[in-house]
């Protein structure tokens, strides 16, 4: 019996355990098996390249990391002609493609390219970078938006749809409604939420762009209530992440009401934080006689 | 192909008074180290649980050991100083590319700050076969380790002024055929407008997360668009660099 | 020559080191002198006494601090009788008073109440308690709502007139903008984050509320980046906080953009934080040559 | 008047696996303590800087030397554990109120836990004028304290089972006239079931921040609404404890 199995929307995973897309790729397999996980989720990728922006990028905080990497990617041709194949090649696990547009169009683009290839089990739709000036956040804040982008989306596929949500909102359950109910299968949640770092002596600002994206443990309280919220306000289920790093991290998750969790900035301080994570959360559930469904949005 | 270890501090040595020198026996890993690769470090402590792992380049690796020289900047680099021998050293490597080398020619290696370890060690494997000057600068004697010409800002050791300040010269007086370099990016910058057409090898620096060319956190510019200084660098041809982006 | 002096509004601040509404009272002076503070902020008052919310009220996280207290306080009118004249007697310091409502009508009934005293220098507007239902939040996240709440107590008062707003909201700059427009005279950001936490062995939430308020270290950078967003979007004076512990903590915020900051959680980790903050401010100011205002708002 | 001081740690000893009693030499506090106060304490280490004081009461404070029986459960006070005999410990105290005192009664203490410590040492005020019966439960031989009647969860030392379960029996044949208490909730809650009219003392636990009654993060229903642990307790008159909301 796999006590840790468990699915979003259509997607069986073996593992609850994933990864926060782009903080990781497969140079990570030369360090553990990619067995530890429950699917592969990519960088997002977007219709033309994106060059991203100028370093300096990363900035470590007293309880997480500030990062401004701006979507860089190789555009949605030279993805599928480069790294696809290698992808499809190298993965056992299920491959999530994540995708990011600066407008319905957009983003619908690059769902007929995908829908196109073989061995795609599904997409995070990232309409919750904070990063870049047009895409993302201005997609993510509006409901009437979400709705109307999911309800295209998923009337072109039959793959799993996960909605990727960013924490920089009023009302996220309000957003949440909205992907739901336009067709959206499952939700991730969170990205990272706007944080800034200045240099006390000279003023300047620690990365190149003054507003940044904020991850790490920091962040873990905030992801925390806002997967309760959610999970109160949907039925779809929820991938959480945001500030994950041990598997009482994960837990906490699970009670709140997640299906599945995923690991970011976790790995810079133990690249084999995955690993640990989904061992620590297997003896867990085996000395409790528990499986992770008995303890999926019970806590109380 | 990099590894996860987490091996016990062989020795720990203050020197100066903000650098210290840290070891390890490996001797696998050893065997694979090149001049300018590196390692992401992380001190095995409790305070660092949460922390990011802080990229170090290999300082000496011979015998089965591998070195590194550290200055203390801040909270990663001040706990592995406070790192005990015995205690664990958690290290991800060796990572990144390494120096391009010559035989038979006149080098000149050329290092600021923090960036004097490579260098240092590319000097050692160059010397048998080239002729080999290393200049090293720093803002004050702390920061000078042994090398043929060193200045300080502060004029407190070496010659006063700029590592980059009598390159020029060097190069001409003593036929330099190849650049080395490795230091802070005004100093490459600088160093860049002197060297001319003379091949460059550049070792840049860049904030880390991953350190394995996964969250393009380190990008630089380089050639058409980016490069990630722990994957595709750290070391780069000085040409191929867009230094007025830098 | 006071190289701290700044102002907050009409209002001339000897040190630019407050204290957060609800974190602080007078029991500290018996620890340190109130000259190291330029104003004293009262916890929120409303007009009705409120109980506040069940225990238990208070989680540490890895980063900060989790608090559901539910805006407990004894009510306009028995504040006015019984804590109102002890503040007078003891504070050598200007007097802002924090005060909440759940409609607009029960805000501008509390600043008639508070009109008729002498003693206080100004009041903070709290449109942004994330932890009781009706009140706070349901404003701040309006802009229209904040802009009317503003003009109708700016009408009333010539004292100064800060808005606190919540960072739970998606477009921070835009309530800024409205609570400036309205006749706010100063802004303090942030109040907390939404937070929680859960016993992973158990299931429970670690406090009474679901959903509580995330403050202290973790949530800086999530300050310091609306600090910079509102600097930018308005002309008042801001008051920053979030997260503040030490003099380097601080200088970010003025870089960013702040005429003041206030200490919250800090203090629960140093009780003199706000003296060696001071301090440590006054020391950088000297041996830089600088003042106060050479920095403030010139990060770049 | 509660009183911030950093103070070398005298003395830290292990009792048990999972407690220790540490100490420090501190006159001027010793003279204000009484039996209930407590304080809240840091270890002054670099990985406490941000993190919250931990109540702590004071276990014994005499010839100026003030000590505290401490379990370890979390962060903060596995950082106490941690810090060597020199090392500054933080202290913030005395605080909140004291056992009302009594003369020539046949007084029941009741504790639980790490409700130990104050009451060890209200027995040892109380014991020259009055009878004292001390009686401690926890939920294994490890939590078990010198005392007149031990109980264990388990059975591994004393008697198995709840410290309430003979309560009854005890305030009948002792002929007890005042209960003073400390420990868990549940515990209390079941205690006052049995004591009846009977005066009762309890000493209630809540998470803290301030400590100095600014938050009022440590609320507990007492009276008609709510009462701050840290100032207006922890000491509370058992009638006026809304149990049922607990
Ligand atoms: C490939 C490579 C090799 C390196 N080799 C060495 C070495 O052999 N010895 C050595 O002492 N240091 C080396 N460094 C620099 C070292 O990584 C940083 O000093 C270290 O990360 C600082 O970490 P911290 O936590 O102590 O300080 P942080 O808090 O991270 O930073 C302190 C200060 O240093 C700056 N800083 C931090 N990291 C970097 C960086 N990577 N580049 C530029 N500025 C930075 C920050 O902006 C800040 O002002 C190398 C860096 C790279 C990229
Ligand atoms: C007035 C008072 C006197 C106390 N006296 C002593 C004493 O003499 N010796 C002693 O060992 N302990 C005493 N305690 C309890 C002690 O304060 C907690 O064990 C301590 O705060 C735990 O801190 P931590 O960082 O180690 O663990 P945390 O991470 O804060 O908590 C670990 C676990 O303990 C629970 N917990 C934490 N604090 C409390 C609390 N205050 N009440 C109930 N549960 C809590 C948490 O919910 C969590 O499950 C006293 C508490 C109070 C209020
Ligand atoms: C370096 C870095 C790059 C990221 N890139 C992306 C991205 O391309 N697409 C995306 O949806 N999220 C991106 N994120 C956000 C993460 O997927 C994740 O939502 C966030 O970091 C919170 O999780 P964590 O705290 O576990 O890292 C990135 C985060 C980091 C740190
Ligand atoms: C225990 C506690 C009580 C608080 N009560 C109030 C309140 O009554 N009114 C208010 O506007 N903010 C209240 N806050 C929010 C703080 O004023 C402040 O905005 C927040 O804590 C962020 O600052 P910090 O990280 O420095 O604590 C409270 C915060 C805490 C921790
Ligand atoms: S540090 Fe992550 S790509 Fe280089
Ligand atoms: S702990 Fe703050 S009021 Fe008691």
């Amino acid at each position: 019996m796999n006590r840790l199995a468990t699915a979003l929307g259509r997607l069986r995973l073996k593992s609850p355990v994933t990864v926060a897309s782009g903080t990781f790729d497969t140079g990570y397999f030369e360090l553990f098996d990619q067995s530890a996980l429950g699917a592969y989720t990519t960088k997002t990728i977007t219709l033309a390249p994106k060059a991203g922006n100028p370093p300096p990028r990363l900035y470590e905080t007293e309880a997480g990391l500030l990062n401004s990497i701006g979507l860089q990617n190789p555009g949605l041709k030279a993805w599928l002609n480069e790294d696809l194949p290698l992808l499809r090649d190298l993965l056992q696990i299920p491959l999530i493609v994540s995708f990011s547009g600066s407008s319905e169009d957009e983003f619908l683009r690059v769902l007929d390219g995908l829908e196109l290839q073989e061995g795609i089990a599904g997409y995070e739709v990232n309409v919750s970078c904070p990063n870049v000036a047009k895409e993302g956040i201005a997609f993510g804040a509006d409901p009437d938006v979400v709705f109307s982008l999911a309800s295209s989306l998923a009337a072109l596929t039959r793959r799993e749809l996960i909605f990727k949500l960013s924490p920089n909102v009023t009302d996220i359950a309000a957003i949440a409604q909205a992907a739901e109910a336009g067709g959206a299968s499952s939700l991730a949640l969170i990205n990272t939420l706007y944080g800034s770092a200045i240099d006390w002596k000279t003023g300047r600002f620690r990365i190149s762009s003054f507003v940044c994206g904020y991850s790490g443990s920091g962040i873990k309280p905030v992801a925390l209530a806002l997967c309760h919220k959610v999970a109160l306000a949907v039925r779809i289920p929820i991938l959480a992440l945001g500030g994950i790093h041990s598997w009482q991290d994960a837990l906490e998750f699970f009670w709140a009401g997640a299906s599945a969790i995923a690991l970011g900035t976790a790995f810079y301080s133990d690249p084999l934080a995955a690993v640990k994570l989904r061992q620590g959360l297997e003896d867990f559930l085996r000395e409790n006689d528990l499986s992770l469904r008995d303890i999926i949005g019970k806590a109380r | 192909m990099p590894v996860f270890q987490e091996l016990p501090l062989l020795g720990t040595e203050r020197i100066n008074r903000a650098y210290l020198r840290i070891s390890v026996m490996a001797p696998e890993l050893a065997e694979k180290c090149r001049p300018g690769m590196f390692f992401e470090l992380k001190a095995g402590l409790p305070s660092q649980t949460r922390r990011l792992f802080k990229p170090i380049s290999v300082f000496e690796a011979s015998e089965g050991k591998i070195s590194f020289l550290i200055k203390v900047v801040g909270p990663g680099t001040r706990a592995l100083a406070e790192l005990k021998p015995g205690e664990p050293l958690l290290l991800l490597g060796p990572l990144g590319n390494s120096f391009h080398l010559v035989k038979g020619q006149n080098a000149l290696l050329v290092s600021g700050g923090i960036g004097y370890p490579p260098l240092a060690w590319l000097k050692r494997v160059l010397e048998p076969h080239n002729r080999v000057i290393l200049v090293h600068g720093g803002s004050c004697a702390e920061d000078l380790f042994p090398c043929d010409r060193g200045y300080t800002l502060d004029g407190s050791s070496g010659d006063r002024g700029l590592v980059t300040q009598d390159i020029m010269d060097i190069i001409k007086t003593e036929n330099i055929d190849i650049v080395y370099s490795c230091g802070p990016l005004p100093m490459l910058k600088a160093l860049q407008a002197c060297v001319g057409d003379l091949p460059h090898y550049a070792s840049l620096e860049a904030y880390m997360a991953c350190g394995l060319g996964a969250c393009h956190g380190c990008a630089v510019p380089v050639g058409e668009g980016w490069q990630r200084v722990c994957k595709d660098g750290p070391v780069f041809a000085a040409s191929l660099i867009r230094w007025e982006e830098l």
